[in-house]
Parts: structure tokens; C-alpha cells; sequence
């Protein structure tokens, strides 16, 4: 049963942690949200976990792997999917070739295969074409098929991200800021996909999100990160009523639930 | 009103081919917080640029309408006189100069030599205490809230007449959201600086601005007083995530059929 | 039979598989037969001269497609292609005349060698990013050329004369070498441009595109950005080897100069103006210099006839270089994707004939 | 036969240039001059063809004016493409004269086809180890060479002749054409107790060093020398008064040897061609058509038939009292079926204070290179 | 051994002049990311343009000072006429139309008097004299002149960067030009300047070395390469590492020069043994000594 562990983990920069002594779990199948201000550490906890950082202490783990050390393609070989904040979008490509890359790893023919391109770099490639189609029609993103993603709007790159990790047939997924730049509609979209993936594939799920009523409705578990150190975990319920949490990142008490700063606040 | 930014009907084609705005006319008054909502993809950016005079870099075009601003014609004219003119965008996605410092991001904003740049940067630390302390930091490295109010101030150093926002909450943690949108909020009231604030963020746009357009595929859709916008069960559905009962949807509910929206 | 009734009108491909094909239509498949009889005849319909300079564009095209794959697709740009070129003449050049070895395994042999060479020049690609490699292989670029210079069994530079080829009892002469040669070299360029396109459309060649784009993006991919950039590098080299091997024996003897910085640059050239990661462009490019080159020749031959230029002013001279920079740079600002942009709108045009969209 | 092609094929263009296109111009006006003057019974087509110092355009020429054009003789330029163009030069039998004095250029009777026109750089070093030889015994010597073939061509050789004439080589040393600072390269040769310095090199280079040497004081104490491209004109132009007392070996009469009836040849041609005084002035313009020279000489002696056949027959009966003297040179031109060495003769050359060359030894054969380099 | 310092002493002086070489291509790095491999071409233009201008019988300095403002004349020329379009190309692609300039510029210089041949200035009175006597070993008072020339023009670009609004601006548009652009940069007009800047030093450093080593097009154009190692060795992007890298390759090839040579058969290690460090170098700091890194977040 792979679950992630994260454990005491701390991160330096130049003298300045960015991370202090933080742990979690996130369970085979949920959706373990991370929340907490600006800088916080949010996206430095994840690039811990999918090896773009390396823990200065503490360990991370994936079922049997350990990932503290591992270099980021390792850490996907090991089922460990993420879709960026800012859009690491191959710029220049189209969807479909953005979603085909990320099939690297489930192809395994070698270069002299590929130089011959006959029987088995031939058949893989084709099976590998209709499972990223069978992907981009679950994102619903046919419109887009063969447009370069650069030129497409921010909203739509953000579900490429998505969709791109999807694609990597991952076991976890992290998604960082999915819904960033969004309005309530097109989230509520987003919102289907991740509870389809987590549902209907058994994947977990780690979400970094803004935006609290997103947060509070789907997650399994939610972890608050402040100033680098872990201040409140728990169910949605116990996390929203937490007073740190509302000094720290809301403001206002109860502001999950409050329809009237609620969405998207 | 002569110094009201004015857009009229204006079609923007994108590499010549890709058509994106179709027939936009909207105001931005003079002195007023407007603000622009709109699905992904609807031409809210495009909008920003064919008035800040970006849209070259892209590629793109205004291939018919025009936009003034005290009785000028902005189209037509190349970034640096749209901003001599009074007019400066904050892009979309705090694109701050990542390896300069704080002070130097400021102070590549004040290209125009209007007035002098160290007054200049004590004014903008008036808005945002915060830049003072981290004057010497690398922008690249401070966060997201901080790297929004540094593009704010940049833009400020240029004394704009009008200020064009595209989407400042994105990815802001709901505190510095509030505190940005009041920092806009003051700098409107104090400097009279005309404010169009494209926003995915409906209820806090609608709540800091006077007036609100809604645009979907490349057209306005709506307009009106933002107070009443807030009060349009489409707007509440689609943008504020409101009920038709008043409460706030869950997003757990699983969405059987899709409502379609009235205007399209 | 329903079927029957309706002829197809388009090109339907329904499998995935069908997509893959390079030559898909019946079209197509003409035209291909109808180049390669083309091909086959085209050194009894040109005159030697130009096939020489056939001979030396199908050369350079071969080293241009290993450049593709290193500049064109991965954006590591390169600089020292031609000591990779030189590694494989000189492999090539010992193996034939110490080892003596046949022609067809020194060829290969020297492919081998600039494969290798190329991959230890790459390592520092695991670490260094944009134009810091590009100098890394100015430097090796470099420090080629100083250590052939001093390397006895190298000859230092000078000339290391190549044995004879002969194949099926025809032998290589003065007077049949361009006619020769052209036979050897077009399979070697058909066999390798096809390899070429299939090593780019599969997982490798985009694991080359995907760290230009983005190397961090390509890691989260699974991708191993280093091995892929040293992967680039090794067939990039390989094919720089197997055109100095052929140069070798087309030139008759290596000498150091063939593979000098400016070979490098010139071959920079082709790849750009032809259009970068484009095969047809790895054809164009070379092409184009090449002509370009014999008729700034002729050019400047006869401007220097002309008498009418002050004393001192040496037109003549001054002709070349400027022509040849002048129809880079103003090919790059009108048409920054290279010849292969135009190719593409010619094949266009003929596809949608007669119609005119 | 009315007519027949002389062709010329160098860089007149590229790296070179300079030399290039002097000895071009000498050639072409030769070659007119030739006809101007009826030497030939055919009329000569006298072509300069650019190869840009690129080896692959030199043997582009050589097979279209030999294998198209069937031209009788062939001059050529660089080093690394005459290297290149000996396999074809051998199997063609078409006689060959190179612009570049390397020694390794003819090796008789592998390569019998190519003849360089005057004494190779190897000899000019070892006439200069000669003169060190006589002037002191024992002295240390270093070498400065040109890091290419070109350069690189007379080592084994001068370490031959050192080593018989009881000289001590110190250092070999490359230096290319991007040295802007020599202090390190002279401080250590000054170190190791060189007072002979003998460059193989072209002129830039060699006046760097000179200029690097005065500053640093160290002209009275060396004696900077040179084979035949690192001096003359072009050294005294770069090198201004650092270039005193430099000595030089070449084949060839200087410009101010208005007396030598070949120089006065050069004038009259020069001044009938319209060439602008510098070209005139080089030694290039002079080599080139000292190369002309012996090509049309070769035809018109020969036979009646031009042919590359008759062509090889006047050059290799161009000895004894055959020889041949068009006045360029200090001796004149002897060739063999064995002699692949046109003029061998040399002097050594010094500059005085104003630049100028002059004569310090007679014309002469190096004794010593005979016997370092036998012919085969 | 009195060697040593000799040694150093001679890298540096030639290092300063390396330094002031590439300061115009740092300059044109630095606010377009342009590698401008024409570089050493317009350094031989502004050598040789001083060169005809001493011919008509102006006075040395005076013919420097026209040779800068004319070349910071032709910078902005080039930019204008054939840069400018290539404005957010790939930028492989721009830097084959430097490489093309590169050889347009050659056919011009051809045109002239200049293309073939070896030239050198009639040294000015001021500079002919003895020069000084430093550490056991003589520096003339041209190689001096051009010490300080060099450093003075490092220096005060160095200011211009660090502490001017227009040297921020012209970062700024490095960094990036969107952003640029929507303050009202004109990032043309950036780049022109940039491209006069980086022509009017090059005329300096080219006026210099014609003054110390003489006039010829393929020794000039030919230090447009030595530029390479010293710029990466010290980051691309940055002035005080092209005064750094300069010194240190300057130094570095004078070492090898006084010791590696005797052990090397053949010698001639000054032409690669910078490169070798150079690598090991970016290996231990891949943006070079000085070179801004890549702010890369995830
Ligand atoms: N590569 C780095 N070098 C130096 N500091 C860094 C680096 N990456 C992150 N930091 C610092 O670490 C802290 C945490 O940043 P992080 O991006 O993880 O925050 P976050 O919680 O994701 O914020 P946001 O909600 O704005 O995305 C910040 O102070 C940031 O400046
Ligand atoms: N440079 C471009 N080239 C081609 N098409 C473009 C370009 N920029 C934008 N578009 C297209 O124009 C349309 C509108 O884009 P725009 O960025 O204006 O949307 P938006 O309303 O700002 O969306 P978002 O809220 O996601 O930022 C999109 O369909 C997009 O694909
Ligand atoms: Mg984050
Ligand atoms: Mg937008």
C-alpha cells in the first residue's frame, strides 16, 4: 500500500528555512489538501516530495521508496505525478504532444527500436497515441488538441498541467494551485476531474489551493503550513474552526462557510 | 467624459487568423474601480493589451474599433506612448524582474523621469510598508503577495492616469487578497488613479469596484453597477458560487446537467 | 458490395498505426518512386563539377542532420560539429590505413568514434545550461585541433593519404571519383536521414524536445534530462563521424584544416538557414551555402576582371563574405524557420493543387 | 593547338589573403606578359581561380582544369590542399607547383609529379642553423613555428642538422596568430639561454614577438631569425624598428635590387599590368610569377604539343646547362626526374635600421640540408 | 624566481585588455541575451576607422575619440537595421544573423584600403617613451595607456549598471521584456543603446590593440574568440566578471605560456589550457564566477 510519509522534514536556504521539522501522511486513495499564507512552503514541501528539493533533514517516503534523495524523473518513475504552479508547459508543443511526452516512461522500446521504428517502437507508439486521446477527451480538452499550448489562455493550461499528469498513469498527484486564476464555474469543472481521478482510479491526491470553499468541500484531510512550520491538521471541520488558522491565513472566523467572502476567497 | 478611457467596439485578431475580441466597448471612468469578469479563454487579457498597446509582442492586432483616453487615440500607438499617456498594465502573473531587487524593479518603473524616482519609491512604500524591508532582496525570491505589490508600485512609479490589473488575486492566500485589493482601493481614493481590475476573484472585485462588465467568448455579456451584477442570479451561479436559495454550493455536489448560462 | 460505391475521396487514416506511415498516399508514394529513379540518374544528367558539389552537400547534409538532433532538437548549440567531423576522418583514416580495414566498416568505425568522443564531450551538459555549453564545444572545438596538432600518429595535421575503394570490381579513379562516391554516399544519407526521422518521432526525439523546452518540466515526465542531452549528443556526434569518414575517403587524405572552427560555424549556418530540426532543411541548408558559395565564386571572378574599381578596393574579395552574410541575415529576418518554411508551402501549394486553398 | 589554359588556384580570398592575392596578380601578369610577349606559339588562357584557403575548393579546381579542361600544369598554393591533392597529382601525372616551400609537398619517386619552385622552408632553417653554426659553437637555438603543417614541416629536419652542426634546439615551440603577448614564451627562452631564435611562421605572429622582445629588452641579446614567409616586407610593415637586425632566408631578390635584371622585370610588368606600387614592391608578386615563369617555360621546351606529358619532359630537363634563369630568384631553376627543387639556391637577408633587407651571405646552397635530406 | 610575477604581471596587462573586449559583449548579453559573434569585427572596424583617420593626418587621440563615436554610430545602425526585426526569434537564430553580420562586416572592411595587409599606428609621442620598469619587468607606456583606458571604461560601466535608472532599465529588459514593455520601456530603444554601448568599447579595445600589436582584419576580428572564455568564465552577464575573467585568462595563458609549455612537446598550451580550466570551471559554478544565476522556482 504506497502512502507518502512525510517526516520532519526541514529545508534550508541559505539560512533561512523554508521549511521547519514538518510532517504528514497522505493515505492510499484521499485527498490531503496543504493550505497556509503566501510562502509558506507549500510548493517547497512538494518539490521536496517530487525531487526538485532535497530535505535538508528529515525523510520522505513512498510506500517502499524513499524519495529524499531521489531526482525528479525517479520520483515519477515511482508513480509521483505533479502538475506545476506557474505552468511548466512545454511551451512550443501541442497538447497532445505535451500529453505524449509524459508518456515517456510507459514506453520501453530502446534507441536502436526507435531508429528501426518497426514492431515494437511502432505498436507501443500507437497504443501510447489512443491513451493520451482517451485522456484529453476525459479533461474535455479536444478543442485544443493541436494548438500550441503556449497560445492558449491561462485557464487552459492550467488543465493541461493536470491533464499532462494524468497522463502519467501516476499512483499520486500532486497539484499545485490547480484552480489558481479560475472563476467558480470552470472550478467546479476542475473539481469533477480530481474527485473522478481520485474516485474512479483510486489515486491520491496532495492539493494546494487558495481557495478555501474548494478546499474545505473535497478534502479528506487538510495540513496548514505557516511561515514554514506545520500550525493545524485535521478534517476540514477541525481545521476552519482553528483560531491559528484564522489569524494566519482567513482572518475571519468561519470564513470557509461564509457564503458571503466564501467562494473564491 | 473627456478623460474617461473609452473602448470602442475593438476586434482583436490574434497571428492575423485567430479572431479573439469581437466588438468590445467598455468605459473605465475616470477616478471609478471597474472591473472585468469572464470565463478562461474569454479575451479579458487580450482586452488589457489592445489597450496598453502589447499586443504586438504577441502578435496580435486591432483590426477594428479604437480606444481613447482624453480625447486621444490609444490604438494604433506602441506601449511607450500608451504609457506617456497615462495608461500602465500590471501583467498577469507578477511578472516582476526576477533578478533585480526590489528597489530596482521600482526603479525600472520609472523610465518617464516623471517627478524624482527616490520621492517616487517613498511613495510606494507609503502603500506597500512591507517593500521597504525587503528593498534589497532579490524579487525572484519573495513571494507571491509581495511580487504583486512589487508589480503595483512599479506600475505606480510611471504616475498613470489609469492603472489596468490583470487578475491580481491569482494564487494569493484570501489575506493578502483583502489586503491587496485595499491597497488598490487607497491608491484609487488618494491619487485618483481610474482602476480596471480583471478578476476571476467575482465577489471581491465586485465588492472593491463601482462598476463591473462580464465578458464571454470575446464580447461583453453584461454591465452594470457592480452592486447590482452581485445581485444577477447568472453572476451568483457562475461567478459567485451562490445557490439559487442564497447558500453557498457545495462543490462535493455532483453535477448531474449543466445549467446553461442565460446570455450565451 | 456498398463499398464499391463510394471511391474514397480523402485520406482517411483510422488507426493510429496508419498515422505513422511516411508515405501515406498513393501520391506520395509516386513521387517517391518517381525521386528515387531521379536520384539514380542524376549523375549521368550533371556535370562533374556540380556533382562534386552534390557530393559535398550530401556530406555536409548528413553532418547537418547529426547537428538537428543536437541543436535543432535538444537546443544544445554546438560549435564544434566539425571536430566531431574530424574525429570520424581521423578514426576512419587509421582504421583504413593501419588496421586496414575495408571502407564500409572504416565508415561506421569512424561513427563510432564520434559517437564516443561526442558523449564525453556532452558530460558537461549534465550541468551546464544555455550558451555556457556552447562553449563547451567551442572548447573542444579547440582543443581538437591543438591535440591532432600534436599527435604523430595523427601526422600533426598534415596529410594522412586514404587508400583506394573498390567495390564490385569498379575502382576509384580521378575520372569516375565524383560518379563513385555519388553512388556510396546516397544510400548512407537515405539510410540515415530515415533512421533520423524515425529516432525523432518516437520517445527519444521527444525527450529531446521536451529539455529544450523545459528540462525541469521533462524531469517531472520521468525524463532523465541528462541522459537524454548525452543521448542527443551521442547521435548527434555519430552522424558528424560518419560524414568525416566519408569526407576522408571523398577528399582522399584528412588533413586538419577540413575541420577547423569555421567548417563548424558553416555548418551552424546550414542548419539554421535550412531550418532548424527539419530534415528536408538538413538537405536545403547545405544546398543553399553551397550554391550560394559557387556563385559568389563566380561572382567574384568576374568582378575582379572588371577594372573598374579604385585602386586599393578589392571587390573581388570582398564579395564573398559579404554575400554570404548578407543572404544569411537577411534570410534569418524574412524567414527566421529557414528554407524548410518554403519547402513546406511548396508542398502545400502542389498538395491542394489545383486548387488554390 | 592554338591555345592553352594556365591556371592558377590559391586564396586570393580568406586566410592569406594578403600573399595570396599578390602572388596571384604575379602570375596572371606573367602569364599575359607571356603572351603580350608571343614566348608561346599558342596563346595562353591565363585564369586565377579563389579557393579561399579551402582544401576541398582546390581540388574542386584541380579536377575541373585537369579533368575537364585537361591543363597541362597546375599551380597551387597551400600547404594542406597540395597535401591533399597529391594522390590525384600522382595518378593524373599532371605537373604540379605549389605556393607552399614544405619539404613533405614531393617526395620522388611516390610523388613525382609535384616541384617546388624554390628552396623549402627546411632548407632556409638549416642555412640558418648553418650561419648560427659558424658565427658560435654550441649555441642554443629555439624554435618558433606556426601551429599547422605549414609550420610544424621543418622540425625533424632542423633537429637533424642541429645536432651535426653541434647547435643545442632548447624549446619548439607553437605560436599562432592570436599571440598578443609573448612575455611569457621569451622570458622562458631567455631562461633556458636561447640566443638564436628561428621562426617558421607567417609575418604577424613574428612581429609580435619582435615587438615584445624590444620591450623587453631582450633584441641585443637574441638574434630572431626567420625562413622565408616570417620576413621581408610584411615583417618590417608590422614590426617597425623591432624588426632590426632580423635575419631572413630566402630564394628571392629584393624590390630594391633594382639592378637584378629579374627585379627590373617585375617593375616592367607591374607597371604594364597597372599594379599599385605595394603589390608590386611583395615578394608574392615576384613568387607568383616566378611560378608562371617556369610552367611556360616547361610548355614551350616541352615541344610543339602542350601536354601534361611534355610539360613534366621541360621541367625535368631544366638542369645543367639547361637550367633555367628567369631572374627572380638567386640561382637559377634546376629540376630533375630525381630534383623536385627548383631554385635552391638562398641568401640570408638582415634588416638595417630602416627596415630594409640586405644581402649578409652570397647566394648559396645549405650544405647541411643536402645531407639531412638527401634526395631519394 | 623572479618569473612569476612577471608572469602575472604580463596576464594582467593583456587580461585588461581582453576585460575591455568583452565588456561590449556583456553589454549586449545583458539586455537582449544576444552572443554577438560580430564582435570582433567591430572591434577591427574601430581600429581601422581611427587607422584612416590618422592616415588623413589627425591626431591619434582625436581619431580614437571620432573612431568610438562613429562605431556607437554604426552600433546603433546595426541594431536598427538588422536586429531589430529579430526581436523574440529564437534565439539561436539571432545569433546567426550576428554570425552573418560577422562576415558582412568582413566584406566591408574588404572594401577598404584595410581588408588585406598589415598596418600599424605611428606611435604618439606621449607613448613612445620609456615605459616603466614593474617587478623586474618592462611595461611600455602603450601597454600602460591601455591598462588604464580599459579599467576606466569597466569602471564606469560598472556604475552605470549597478546605480543609473537606464542601466536598471536595460537589466530590466533582460529579465524580461514583457514586463518591460508594460512600464513603458522601450525595448528597442534598449537595445540600440546597448548595441552603441557595446560598438563604442569595442572601438576602444580594437584602437588598443592595433596601437600594441599592429592593424591586421584577422588578428582584430580573431579576438572577437578569445572573448568567449573570458565572458564565460566570468558569467555572461556580468561586467565585473568580464574584468575577472579577462584578468584570469590573461593570467592563465601566461602561466601555461611560462610553464606547461616546456613540458608539452610542441607547446603552443596558452590556445587551450584557458579552455580546460574554463570547463572545470563551469563545472564547479555553471553560470561562471560572477554570472547571474537563473532564478529557476518551481
Ligand atoms: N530556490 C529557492 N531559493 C531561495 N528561496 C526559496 C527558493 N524556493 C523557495 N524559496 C523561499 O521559500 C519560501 C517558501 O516558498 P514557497 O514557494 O514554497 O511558498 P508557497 O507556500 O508555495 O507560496 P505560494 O502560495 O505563494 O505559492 C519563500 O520564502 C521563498 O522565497
Ligand atoms: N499570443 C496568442 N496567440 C494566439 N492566440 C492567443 C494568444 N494569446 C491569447 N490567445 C487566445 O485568445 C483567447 C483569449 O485569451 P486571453 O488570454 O485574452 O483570455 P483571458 O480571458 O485573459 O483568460 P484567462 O482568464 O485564462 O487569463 C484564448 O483563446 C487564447 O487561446
Ligand atoms: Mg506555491
Ligand atoms: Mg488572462
Amino acid at each position: 500500500m504506497p502512502q507518502l510519509h512525510v517526516e520532519h522534514v526541514t529545508l534550508t536556504f541559505g539560512g533561512l528555512n523554508a521549511l521547519t521539522d514538518v510532517s504528514l501522511v497522505v493515505p492510499e486513495g484521499e485527498i490531503v489538501s496543504i493550505i497556509g499564507p503566501n510562502g509558506a512552503g507549500k510548493t517547497s514541501l512538494l518539490n521536496c516530495i517530487s525531487g526538485f528539493y532535497h530535505p535538508t533533514r528529515g525523510r520522505i517516503t513512498f510506500g517502499e521508496h524513499d524519495l529524499s534523495r531521489a531526482a525528479p524523473n525517479v520520483v515519477t518513475s515511482y508513480g509521483i505525478a505533479r502538475a506545476f504552479q506557474n505552468l511548466e508547459l512545454f511551451r512550443g508543443l501541442s497538447v497532445v504532444e505535451n500529453l505524449l511526452l509524459a508518456r515517456h516512461t510507459h514506453l520501453r522500446y530502446s534507441l536502436l527500436d526507435s531508429l528501426i521504428f518497426y514492431g515494437r517502437a511502432s505498436r507501443q507508439e500507437a497504443e501510447n497515441r489512443a491513451y493520451v486521446e482517451r485522456i484529453i477527451d476525459f479533461m474535455e480538452l479536444e478543442a485544443h488538441r493541436h494548438h500550441p499550448v503556449g497560445t492558449l489562455a491561462y485557464g487552459v493550461q492550467k488543465r493541461v498541467e493536470v491533464a499532462r499528469a494524468l497522463t502519467l498513469a501516476p499512483r499520486l498527484l500532486l497539484l499545485d494551485e490547480p484552480m489558481a486564476g479560475m472563476n467558480v464555474e470552470e472550478k467546479e469543472d476542475m473539481v469533477r476531474f480530481i474527485l473522478d481521478i481520485q474516485r474512479e482510479q483510486g489515486i491520491s491526491v496532495v492539493l494546494i489551493e487558495h481557495d478555501l470553499g474548494v478546499v474545505m468541500d473535497i478534502s479528506d484531510r487538510i495540513y496548514v503550513l505557516d511561515f514554514g512550520q506545520k500550525i493545524a491538521e485535521g478534517t476540514p471541520q477541525q481545521v476552519s474552526a482553528d483560531p491559528r488558522v484564522i489569524e494566519a491565513y482567513t482572518g475571519v472566523p468561519g470564513a470557509a462557510h461564509a457564503p458571503a467572502q466564501g467562494a473564491g476567497a | 467624459m473627456g478623460s474617461d478611457l473609452t473602448i470602442n467596439n475593438v476586434e482583436v485578431v490574434y497571428h492575423d487568423i485567430i479572431q479573439v475580441l469581437r466588438g468590445v466597448s467598455l468605459t473605465v471612468r475616470a477616478g471609478r474601480v471597474t472591473s472585468l469578469l469572464g470565463t478562461n479563454g474569454a479575451g479579458k487579457t487580450t482586452t488589457l493589451r489592445a489597450i496598453s498597446g502589447l499586443l504586438k509582442p504577441e502578435n496580435g492586432k486591432i483590426r477594428e474599433g479604437t480606444v481613447s483616453f482624453e480625447g486621444r487615440i490609444l490604438s494604433g500607438l506602441g506601449g511607450t506612448e500608451v504609457v506617456k499617456a497615462g495608461v500602465v498594465q500590471v501583467p498577469e502573473g507578477r511578472r516582476v524582474f526576477k533578478h533585480l531587487t526590489v528597489e530596482e524593479n521600482l526603479r525600472a518603473g520609472a523610465i518617464l523621469g516623471r517627478g524624482h524616482w527616490s520621492s517616487d519609491l517613498e511613495r510606494i512604500y507609503s502603500y506597500f510598508p512591507k517593500l521597504r524591508a525587503l528593498r534589497h532582496k532579490q524579487a525572484g525570491y519573495t513571494s507571491g503577495g509581495e511580487q504583486q505589490m512589487i508589480a503595483i508600485g512599479r506600475a505606480l512609479m510611471a504616475h498613470p492616469k489609469v492603472l489596468l490589473l490583470d487578475e491580481p488575486s491569482l494564487g494569493l492566500a484570501p489575506l493578502l487578497v483583502a489586503e491587496i485589493f485595499d491597497n488598490v482601493r487607497q491608491i484609487n481614493r488618494q491619487e485618483g488613479v481610474g482602476v480596471l481590475v480583471v478578476e476571476q476573484n467575482a465577489s471581491i472585485a465586485l465588492r472593491h469596484s463601482d462598476y463591473g462588465y462580464v465578458m464571454e467568448g470575446g464580447r461583453i455579456v453584461m454591465e452594470g453597477e457592480s452592486a447590482a451584477l452581485a445581485d444577477n442570479p447568472d453572476v451568483k451561479e457562475f461567478y459567485l458560487g451562490v445557490t439559487e436559495h442564497g447558500g453557498r454550493k457545495s462543490f462535493r455536489d455532483v453535477k448531474s446537467y449543466k445549467r446553461r448560462k442565460r446570455w450565451m | 458490395m456498398p463499398a464499391s460505391r463510394f471511391t474514397q475521396t480523402g485520406n482517411y487514416r483510422v488507426r493510429y498505426q496508419q498515422d505513422q506511415t511516411i508515405f501515406a498516399t498513393s501520391a506520395e508514394q509516386a513521387s517517391l518512386i518517381a525521386g528515387v529513379l531521379l536520384l539514380l540518374a542524376l549523375p549521368l544528367l550533371l556535370p562533374k563539377t556540380l556533382l562534386r558539389d552534390v557530393n559535398m552537400i550530401m556530406i555536409f547534409a548528413v553532418a547537418v542532420l547529426g547537428l538537428n538532433v543536437t541543436t535543432g532538437y535538444t537546443g544544445l548549440i554546438n560549435i564544434g560539429q566539425a571536430a566531431f567531423m574530424g574525429v570520424g576522418a581521423y578514426a576512419t583514416a587509421l582504421a583504413a590505413t593501419r588496421l586496414n580495414l575495408p571502407f564500409f566498416l572504416a565508415i561506421p568505425l569512424g561513427g563510432v568514434a564520434g559517437a564516443l568522443v561526442g558523449t564525453f564531450v556532452g558530460l558537461p551538459s549534465l550541468r551546464l545550461k544555455y550558451l555556457y555549453l556552447a562553449v563547451a564545444t567551442l572548447a573542444f572545438q579547440i582543443i581538437f585541433e591543438w591535440l591532432v596538432g600534436h599527435l604523430p600518429v595523427l601526422a600533426q595535421g598534415g596529410a594522412i593519404s586514404m587508400p583506394a575503394v573498390q567495390v564490385f570490381g569498379v575502382r576509384d579513379s580521378f575520372l569516375n571519383h565524383n560518379r563513385f562516391w555519388y553512388y556510396l554516399i546516397l544510400p548512407v544519407l537515405v539510410g540515415l536521414g530515415l533512421l533520423w526521422r524515425n529516432v525523432l518521432r518516437t520517445r527519444h526525439g521527444r525527450s529531446f524536445i521536451a529539455v529544450r523546452d523545459n528540462d525541469r518540466a521533462a524531469a517531472a515526465m520521468g525524463i532523465h534530462p541528462g541522459r537524454a542531452k548525452l543521448t542527443a549528443f551521442m547521435v548527434g556526434s555519430f552522424y558528424a563521424g560518419v560524414a568525416g569518414g566519408l569526407f576522408a575517403y571523398f577528399q582522399k587524405a584528412v588533413v586538419i584544416e577540413d575541420y577547423g572552427l569555421h567548417t563548424s560555424v558553416q555548418l551552424l549556418a546550414m542548419a539554421i538557414v535550412g531550418g532548424l530540426g527539419s530534415l528536408p532543411g538538413s538537405f536545403l541548408g547545405p544546398l543553399f551555402i553551397v550554391a550560394l558559395d559557387r556563385f559568389m565564386g563566380s561572382a567574384s571572378e568576374w568582378l575582379g576582371a572588371q577594372n573598374t574599381f579604385p585602386q586599393g578596393v578589392d571587390a573581388a574579395t570582398a564579395l564573398r563574405p559579404l554575400a554570404f552574410g548578407l543572404s544569411i541575415v537577411l534570410f534569418l529576418m524574412f524567414e527566421p524557420r529557414g528554407l524548410a518554411n518554403w519547402w513546406r508551402l511548396v508542398r502545400l501549394y502542389f498538395k491542394k493543387w489545383p486548387y488554390k486553398f | 593547338q592554338k591555345n592553352t589554359t594556365l591556371v592558377w588556384s590559391g586564396a586570393i580570398t580568406g586566410p592569406t589573403s594578403d600573399a595570396g592575392s599578390s602572388y596571384a596578380a604575379g602570375v596572371e601578369d606573367y602569364c599575359k606578359y607571356a603572351n603580350s610577349q608571343k614566348m608561346l606559339s599558342v596563346t595562353l588562357n591565363c585564369v586565377v581561380r579563389d579557393d579561399q584557403y579551402n582544401n576541398a575548393n582546390t581540388q574542386r579546381n584541380f579536377e575541373e582544369f585537369v579533368g575537364n579542361q585537361n591543363v597541362p600544369v597546375f599551380l597551387g598554393y597551400a600547404t594542406g590542399g597540395m597535401l591533399q591533392i597529391k594522390g590525384v597529382v600522382q595518378e593524373t601525372k599532371v605537373p604540379t607547383l605549389p605556393a607552399s616551400y614544405h619539404i613533405g609537398i614531393i617526395d620522388p619517386p611516390n610523388n613525382s609529379y609535384m616541384f617546388l619552385p624554390v628552396s623549402s622552408y627546411s632548407e632556409n632553417i638549416v642555412a640558418l642553423l648553418e650561419w648560427v653554426a659558424a658565427r658560435e659553437r654550441g649555441a642554443k637555438v629555439a624554435l618558433i613555428v606556426n601551429p599547422s603543417p605549414f609550420g610544424r614541416d621543418p622540425v625533424v629536419d632542423a633537429r637533424k642538422a642541429a645536432a651535426r652542426l653541434g647547435l643545442k634546439i632548447t624549446d619548439v615551440q607553437e605560436v599562432g596568430g592570436n599571440n598578443l603577448d609573448n612575455t611569457a614564451l621569451l622570458k622562458r627562452l631567455e631562461a633556458q639561454g636561447a640566443k638564436y631564435v628561428i621562426n617558421q611562421n607567417t609575418a604577424g605572429p613574428v612581429a609580435n614577438i619582435l615587438k615584445d622582445a624590444k620591450r623587453l629588452g631582450l633584441l641585443g641579446k637574441m638574434q630572431f631569425m626567420g625562413a622565408h614567409y616570417a620576413g621581408g616586407e610584411d615583417l618590417t610593415k608590422l614590426a617597425g624598428d623591432a624588426a632590426r637586425d632580423f635575419v631572413w632566408a630566402t630564394s628571392y631578390y629584393m624590390y630594391d635590387e633594382g639592378d637584378r635584371p629579374g627585379i627590373q622585370l617585375v617593375k616592367k610588368i607591374g607597371a604594364q599590368f597597372g599594379r599599385k606600387a605595394d603589390t608590386i614592391r611583395s615578394v608574392h608578386y615576384t613568387s607568383g610569377m616566378l611560378a608562371a615563369a617556369i610552367a611556360i617555360e616547361a610548355m614551350k621546351r616541352g615541344g610543339k604539343d602542350i601536354t601534361a606529358a611534355s610539360v613534366y619532359k621541360g621541367l625535368t630537363s631544366m638542369n645543367g646547362s639547361r637550367a633555367f634563369n628567369p631572374g627572380f630568384t638567386v640561382g637559377p631553376v634546376t629540376f630533375s626526374a630525381k630534383d623536385h627543387v627548383g631554385a635552391e639556391s638562398l641568401r640570408l637577408l638582415q634588416a638595417d635600421a630602416t627596415g630594409n633587407f640586405k644581402a649578409i651571405t652570397g647566394a648559396q646552397r645549405s650544405r647541411m640540408f643536402q645531407l639531412v635530406h638527401p634526395l631519394k | 624566481m623572479e618569473l612569476l610575477p612577471q608572469l602575472l604581471l604580463a596576464g594582467v596587462v593583456i587580461g585588461s585588455i581582453y576585460a575591455l573586449a568583452a565588456l561590449g559583449f556583456v553589454l549586449i548579453y545583458k539586455s537582449s541575451r544576444v552572443i554577438n559573434f560580430a564582435h570582433g569585427q567591430i572591434i577591427a572596424t574601430g581600429a581601422f576607422i581611427a587607422f584612416a583617420l590618422t592616415q588623413r593626418g589627425l591626431n591619434f587621440w582625436l581619431a580614437g575619440l571620432i573612431a568610438m563615436l562613429i562605431t556607437f554610430g554604426l552600433g546603433l545602425l546595426i541594431e536598427r537595421v538588422f536586429l531589430r526585426r529579430m526581436v523574440g526569434e529564437p534565439i539561436i537564430s539571432v545569433i546567426m544573423v550576428t554570425i552573418g553580420l560577422s562576415s558582412v562586416i568582413e566584406g566591408l572592411i574588404h572594401l577598404t584600403p584595410y581588408g588585406a595587409g598589415n598596418f600599424s599606428f605611428t606611435t604618439p609621442a606621449v607613448l613612445s617613451g620609456e615605459g616603466l620598469s614593474v617587478l623586474g619587468t618592462q611595461l611600455s607606456r602603450t601597454q600602460l595607456a591601455g591598462v588604464l583606458a580599459a579599467l576606466t571604461l569597466l569602471g564606469g560601466f560598472t556604475y552605470f549598471f549597478n546605480k543609473s535608472t537606464l542601466g536598471i532599465t536595460m537589466r530590466a529588459v533582460a529579465d524580461d521584456q514583457m514586463a518591460a514593455m508594460s512600464v513603458g520601456t522601450s525595448v528597442e530603444r534598449v537595445f540600440a543603446l546597448a548595441w552603441a554601448a557595446a560598438a563604442l568599447t569595442a572601438a576602444a579595445a580594437g584602437v588598443i590593440l592595433g596601437l600594441m600589436s599592429g592593424l591586421t582584419l584577422g588578428g582584430l576580428a580573431g579576438i572577437g574568440l578569445k572573448v568567449f572564455p573570458v565572458v564565460i568564465l566570468g558569467g555572461l552577464d556580468s561586467v565585473v566578471g568580464a574584468i575577472v575573467g579577462g584578468m584570469l585568462i590573461g593570467v592563465l595563458e601566461n602561466l601555461s605560456a611560462g610553464y606547461l609549455d616546456g613540458l608539452v612537446p610542441g607547446g603552443g598550451t596558452r590556445e587551450v589550457f584557458p579552455f580546460i580550466v574554463l570547463i572545470a570551471v563551469l563545472l564547479l559554478r555553471p553560470y561562471g564566477l560572477f554570472g547571474t544565476k537563473e532564478i529557476e522556482r518551481v
